[in-house]
């Protein structure tokens, strides 16, 4: 099947510049995690002091530990909160249709540092200053513009009859919705999924003012730690994230391969 | 009981964080009280204060003033902080105000590449050190203390500031800086990397540079002066337990908490009767003496009024 | 109508109502008081920190101009950069598709504070690109990156160029490879065939890339912050330095209202383009 | 009324500014088969899926066993739908694709797992488990909708045009399967079609549309031999109108002067007054074509202009001395007329059938 | 072999275990009508994408006019393609659907918009020029398919199943259409469907394809009247097969002899050693049937189990007294007969034909 081959070469060249401009970075930061003289290149031996001095540290682990649950927990509700609007407004159209959008992308319009300040205030104001809810509603709202537009991008090329087809067979809405809307965009929901958690992995100004004591997230942790520190030591949390991710994916290709062999 | 008796202290995270905690155990036990660490840069401690998030609040000197406007501390009551009395006397800035420690921002030189000392911060003007300057920002505080000192020595003052700015905006266009960094530990890797030639460093960061074995990184302390690192305590007005909060201040106080932080992070003590040990390998770091009598401190209110308008001036100069 | 289309819209709204619109009543106040010396807050009704802002060339031209000219190259950039990612692991599957789209990923996953090290390492005047760059006779003399505004913008992309790719990858799968070959059969080659066919059928996920790194870019202050310098008055960078380095809240919301209203015009701008383009076309109901 | 399982009254749907269906009305009995019939475009999807609930109609009511379903979402309905477009889940194999309905329904998995058969080896798909819809063909894909509403046994059933991707053998199978199944559970059955044969072979009764609206509704038989209007007339198999004004009216008989001037004599059903304008139609199996010249009533001469062949039939066009343009089938044929031959052709008078010229009151 | 427009050599087409396609070859003469009839699944549409270059062969040649084309994209080998599932471009209006392939090729503005008019105009679709494809009825869709192929007046113009969802009016129409089209245009057209009906009466000839392979290719009369295999006489129009063995082998003549022992008589076509298993082909419309007892050569008699009415055709299934199914259809009818009721059938020996039964070597 001619599918896109719109010069393969070609194509397949850029993607891999493009990936050695994402990836050299990281490989940098590696060799840097397991050099005793830093940043000073080439390396002159290798040890893992930093590796060790990173997995050592329990505000790291926690961090990690934090960032992770935080993202998941966010990721999923702006998915949940994203998804029935932006199937209302890729099927209906209606005045003020445009309007709306933009209220719905109106998190992204502030900037970060401000509606994270302005949350917190008001948090405080409602009587709930500490506690996790201020975090995860920060982290949610923040993130759930974007699930909205890849959601939204997703569902515009979905074609209606297959949720027709089934409401007729006697699935509800939500059981269709899980059942075929939701598998039919799996790679929408799988992206806004992603994009969502790693924003919510990455953020620092909303988890500065609205993290409760105990419940800093890592970027919060490493901004501070290296604003003093210079040293290895968050290179080699880096490292480890990367094999950790690295980890999980042959995990998930496992599972998925499995799931696989076992349908067949 | 320790259950009820919590103490929420603001406190910079890293090394700083670190050196909390590893004197609070102490203090927990003692009073039966603990202690949560309110962990967040500078600004985050004024916003949470004024919010009342917090009882004891661990701050820059800035803050602590315009805390102080807003009426946001608890005067510090010399009879339930007895450790007060040995505090010298520069260290009490007002009554809601002391100094917990004090460092510096010295001028740091690659002895590689300059063969003898640096005289004095004019020599960050020097055409020989092309793109080979570090400073810091034009927020911080050693920048704008450099620029008041700049318009002092060149005719001006704190409130003619016009010599100042022409000369800060001198060294932007003299092509010597690498750049004036928000990020202090970036400051220290051009250092180690050998990229700065020259540059501020604070105390705290040149212990880094030499305990990571860069010997060929020197300071000196220039004549003119050197420009203070404070750190400020304050309780807040609202603190749940005042007294507790007294008590805390008073531990940071101690000699034992003044000497941690001074052999930890090369903070100086505030007090006259903490003694950092002569064996200890950075004693030249911390500020002391006639050093300390040299600390170039100008007015910090009219600093914070006056230095947004100072920046976009500068910036204007500049012409970038 | 209205009874269709508001139950789902709901949630949404009703949280946004909530937690963006109550909170930024507190901005939108804050922007009209008055900072006293000192960094003392002072309730007040005045429009100076507005005016100080709109009514200066100085900030116009060197704060939003130039933010908004630096987010619209570094999403150009990032678009031009992903574009042709997202069509090649579209072909992909299995385990090379989890690959690459976990190194996609992966710089995010592993976040900026931690990935500076390396990029210093490149940036530098010394350092690996410069080297590089040198050894190729591209040019001569060291370049500078780091703490300049190519850095930023190199690094917007580097943060950018992912979200693009993961925002068009569905657009592009879905797309039936019969119209390709429709186009194919009337003459098109291939690369008429995804200028006409493909290309505007992607536009709903570049829509989204495109919003998306855009206001990511605009509001940007962790890149400025890290890999700027102090001239790199990018808004979100001015903003918070205006808020938390300098305690001017009143400022600081001024500077928020206007961006959030340069903002939703730009983004607006960007619907109705995008719009007219293809979008509604693509939005007509069955 | 209450045995009728589908009413539709006075239904209509706009989209903006086209009328998709207009003022529709019609029942569909218990157990009865109904066909929709009409040309390309004429709303007959756009009426099923209001049935359906898929679209809301702008104006008019739903009923389905009685209940009034207007407004009621489709999962509600207990309707069988088969899609024109096959709308097959993308992310479920062939047996996913049968068995999800009965998943629902929480039946046992033993029970699925033979429905899922039952339902494939009927439509012939038996072995193509576990394919996934895009590695199918057009056909089989169809075949596959046609089996997941089967699988549920539904009372009412819809069908879109579900037989149209199919081979003819296939589909004349499918077909009477199709209607034993019908018959077997007493489904009620409401089919659309653009193929008259179907609508024909397999309809207890014909909806005929038109631009959105009904033009009859009628059995086969009534439909085919008396159709109301020329539209239904022509739509419904193929006819020969030849135009003319009416004489000799005269009580079970009457003429039908063509422009020729020739009279062709008739059986006259319907009150047509002398001299009016009318149009005689004739079916073209119904017409004998020979080379040799024939004389007597009711015979026209002309020419061979086309000869198409079907296999079992021969159809001619002819053009009439008069001028007008006849079709003839020939069936069991051995001989093929060459174009341009000389025929002659006979009608009987009980073939011909009269109506009113329409357009003219 | 230079005035073949394409030639298919040896191609085959592997789907992992799945052939789609196996070894196919066949010619299409320049100005050729040929189309392309077979059971759903059996290779038709991947037979023609691999002629367009959409579906690269497994092995096997290409030619199109002359030219090796195996390798060449779909670009470069300048035909005109009409999707089954017509692939209409979902952003772009109904003109500019049909106007892309010509502004491609550059021409000037107000030729496009004459060449966009007339292409709609001749599938019917004038006025819908600014819809887009959503907005339009299935049968409409397909038009517009078949507009946008056509605009470009292509010499080779390959068409899968391009009427499939037209009614029946329409696409007799649009039938005489496209062979005028053709005609006029000299285009050579490679058909793809599973009407035989359409086949037969558009084609010069036909490719009868199963399960991937070719089974028969010939022109429509010759195709029915004289299939190579039961698989083709059953698959173009109905056949009854009746099994039997061969007697009475005689010159031009011979018998079978039935399974209820009695005796037909039939033109001997084909050489048959007596005794061999046999089957005897009869087309339903050459089967005569009466409810009176006829006496004589080739008469069977039975019982009407089935009436099935397509208007114009009655067709009955009878169960003979032997046992076997027998269709028969009757034309020019005015009476029914009644499911059940006794009837005789005759047929007459030169509409018999034999063939020896399959898988018997
Ligand atoms: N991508 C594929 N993977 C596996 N099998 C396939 C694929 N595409 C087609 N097939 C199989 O190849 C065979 C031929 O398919 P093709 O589409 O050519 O049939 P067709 O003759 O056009 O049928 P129809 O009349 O139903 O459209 C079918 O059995 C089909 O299931
Ligand atoms: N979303 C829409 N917007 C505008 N017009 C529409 C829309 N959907 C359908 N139509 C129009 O409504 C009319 C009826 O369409 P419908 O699909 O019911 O036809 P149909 O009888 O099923 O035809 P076919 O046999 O070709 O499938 C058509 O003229 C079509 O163009
Ligand atoms: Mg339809
Ligand atoms: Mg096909």
């Amino acid at each position: 099947m001619i599918r896109f081959d719109f010069g393969t070469a070609a194509l397949r060249l850029i993607t891999l510049l493009m990936m050695t401009f994402l990836v050299f970075p990281i490989a940098v930061t590696l060799v840097v995690a397991v050099n005793p003289r830093e940043f000073i290149l080439p390396p002159n031996g290798f040890t893992l002091d930093w590796f060790r001095a990173a997995w050592s540290s329990k505000t790291f682990l926690r961090g990690m530990g934090v960032s992770l649950v935080l993202g998941i927990a966010a990721a999923f509700l702006a998915n949940v909160l994203a998804l029935p609007a932006a199937m209302a407004l890729v099927r209906n159209n209606f005045p003020g249709k445009a309007a709306l959008n933009i209220i719905l992308m109106s998190p992204l319009l502030i900037p970060t540092t401000i509606f994270s300040l302005a949350l917190y205030i008001y948090f405080v104001r409602i009587g709930y200053g500490s506690g996790l809810l201020p975090l995860l509603v920060g982290h949610t709202i923040h993130i759930m513009p974007y699930a909205l537009r890849i959601l939204t991008a997703s569902l515009h090329n979905l074609d209606p009859s297959y949720e027709e087809a089934a409401r007729i067979v006697g699935a509800g809405r939500i059981r269709t919705l899980f059942s075929i809307t939701l598998p039919v965009i799996r790679t929408g929901l799988v992206s806004s999924f992603a994009l969502c958690f790693i924003l919510s992995w990455n953020d620092f100004p909303i988890s500065v003012f609205l993290a409760p004591p105990g419940w800093t997230p890592l970027p919060v942790e490493l901004f501070s730690y290296i604003k003093f520190q210079y040293d290895a030591v968050a290179a080699a949390l880096a490292g480890s994230l990367i094999l950790l991710s690295a980890l999980a994916i042959v995990i998930i290709d496992r599972l998925a391969g499995l799931r696989r062999v076992l349908r067949s | 009981a320790a259950d009820d008796c919590m103490l929420r202290v603001t406190t910079w995270g890293g090394s700083y964080q670190a050196t909390y905690e590893s004197v609070a155990a102490k203090f927990e036990e003692q009073y039966n009280c603990k202690i949560e660490w309110v962990v967040g840069s500078s600004p985050d401690h004024l916003i949470k204060a004024r919010l009342g998030q917090v009882d004891v609040v661990t701050n820059t000197l800035l803050n602590s003033i315009a805390g102080e406007k807003e009426g946001l501390w608890l005067p510090l009551d010399p009879a339930k902080i007895p450790n007060m009395a040995n505090l010298y006397e520069n260290a009490i800035y007002s009554k809601d105000t002391i100094f917990a420690n004090v460092g510096d921002y010295v001028l740091a030189y690659n002895t590689d590449k300059l063969s003898k000392a640096p005289a004095g911060w004019d020599d960050l003007w020097n055409p020989d050190y092309k793109n080979s300057v570090v400073i810091y920002g034009v927020d911080h505080i050693p920048t704008l203390s450099l620029m008041v000192m700049k318009a002092e020595q060149n005719g001006g003052s704190i409130d003619n500031m016009e010599p100042g700015i022409d000369r800060m905006a001198e060294l932007i266009k003299s092509g010597n800086l690498i750049g004036m960094l928000d990020v202090e530990s970036q400051m220290v890797s051009l250092f180690e990397t050998g990229d700065a030639a020259l540059g501020m460093l604070a105390t705290g960061r040149m212990k880094d540079l030499l305990s990571k074995g860069a010997k060929n990184i020197s300071f000196v302390r220039p004549e003119e002066g050197t420009f203070p690192l404070i750190t400020s305590v304050n309780i807040h007005k609202d603190a749940t337990d005042p007294d507790m909060a007294a008590n805390f201040v008073n531990y940071i106080l101690s000699p034992e908490v003044q000497v941690a932080f001074a052999t930890r992070n090369l903070y100086a003590p505030t007090v006259k009767n903490a003694e950092v040990p002569e064996d200890f390998e950075y004693r030249e770091l911390l500020v002391r003496n006639e050093a300390f009598g040299r600390l170039f401190l100008p007015d910090q209110e009219k600093i914070t009024a006056n230095k947004a308008d100072w920046q976009q001036r500068l910036n204007q100069k500049a012409k970038r | 109508m209205i009874r269709r289309v508001l139950p789902p819209l709901a949630p949404a709204l009703i949280a946004l109502l909530v937690f963006v619109a109550f909170p930024m009543l507190w901005v939108v106040r804050t922007s009209f008081n008055e900072l006293e010396a000192g960094a003392y807050i002072v309730d007040a009704l005045t429009l100076d920190n507005y005016t100080r802002f709109l009514g200066d060339s100085w900030y116009l031209i060197n704060t939003l101009w130039f933010s908004i000219r630096i987010a619209l190259i570094a999403t150009a950039i990032s678009v031009v950069c992903a574009y042709p990612v997202a069509l090649y692991i579209a072909r992909t599957a299995g385990l090379q598709r989890n690959i690459l789209l976990a190194l996609i990923m992966a710089p995010l996953l592993i976040g900026l504070v931690t990935l500076v090290y390396g990029w210093i390492v490149i940036f530098r005047g010394g350092g690996l690109l410069n080297s590089l760059m040198i050894a190729l006779h591209v040019y001569d003399q060291p370049v500078r990156y780091m703490w300049d505004i190519k850095g930023v913008v190199i690094l917007l992309v580097y943060i950018g160029a992912p979200y693009v790719v993961l925002s068009l990858l569905d657009s592009i799968e879905r797309i039936s490879p019969f119209l390709v070959e429709a186009a194919r059969n009337v003459g098109a080659s291939r690369w008429t065939a995804f200028w006409k066919i493909v290309f505007p059928l992607t536009m709903p996920g570049l829509y989204a890339g495109i919003v998306i790194v855009f206001a990511l870019n605009f509001s940007a202050f962790a890149v400025p912050l890290m890999i700027g310098d102090s001239n790199t008055q990018m808004i979100g960078l001015v903003v918070y330095r205006e808020a938390l380095l300098n305690n001017d809240l009143p400022f600081a919301s001024a500077l928020s209202v206007i961006m959030v209203a340069v903002n939703a015009m730009i983004l607006m701008g960007m619907a109705v383009f995008f719009g007219r383009l293809i979008l509604n076309r693509l939005e007509v109901k069955r | 009324m209450s045995d009728d399982a589908i009413q539709v009254s006075g239904v209509v749907k706009r989209y903006g500014a086209t009328t998709a269906v207009d003022n529709v009305s019609f029942n569909v009995a218990q157990g009865e088969f109904v066909s929709l019939l009409g040309p390309s475009g004429c709303g007959k999807t756009t009426t099923l899926r209001m049935i359906a609930g898929f679209v809301e109609p702008t104006a008019g009511a739903l009923r389905v066993n009685d209940r009034d379903v207007t407004h009621l979402p489709p999962e509600k309905r207990e309707l069988g739908f088969v899609f024109q477009n096959y709308a097959l889940w993308p992310h479920m194999t062939v047996a996913e694709n049968v068995g999800f309905g009965l998943k629902l329904r929480r039946k046992s998995r033993t029970f699925i797992r033979e429905k899922i058969a039952e339902s494939l080896s009927v439509t012939g798909l038996s072995g193509y488990e576990d394919r996934l819809p895009r590695q199918l063909s057009g056909g089989q894909q169809q075949r596959v909708a046609l089996a997941r509403a089967l699988a549920l046994e539904p009372q009412v059933l819809l069908m879109d045009e579900p037989l149209s991707n199919l081979d003819r053998a296939l589909r004349v199978t499918m077909r009477r399967e199709l209607k034993e199944l019908q018959a077997r559970m007493k489904m009620t059955t409401l089919y659309v079609t653009h193929d008259q044969e179907e609508a024909l072979s397999l309809s207890n009764r014909v909806v005929i549309m038109n631009k959105g609206r009904v033009e009859q509704v009628a059995a086969p038989y009534e439909l085919y031999e008396n159709p109301a209007t020329s539209f239904v007339a022509d739509f419904v198999g193929i006819t020969n109108f030849l135009e003319g004004s009416a004489v000799g009216v005269d009580g079970g008989s009457m003429g039908v002067r063509l422009r020729s001037g020739q009279v062709l004599r008739a059986v006259a059903k319907t009150a047509v007054t002398p001299g009016a304008e009318v149009r005689a139609l004739i079916r073209p199996e119904r017409v004998t074509l020979t080379t040799k010249p024939v004389d007597g009533e009711n015979v026209l001469s002309g020419q061979v202009i086309l000869s198409e062949y079907f296999g079992a039939v021969l159809r001619y066009s002819v053009r009439l001395d008069g001028g007008e343009i006849l079709r003839a089938e020939v069936h069991n044929f051995d001989n093929f007329v060459e174009t341009g031959a000389k025929v002659w052709i006979c009608v009987l008078p009980e073939h011909l059938r009269i109506i009113p010229q329409e357009g003219q009151g």
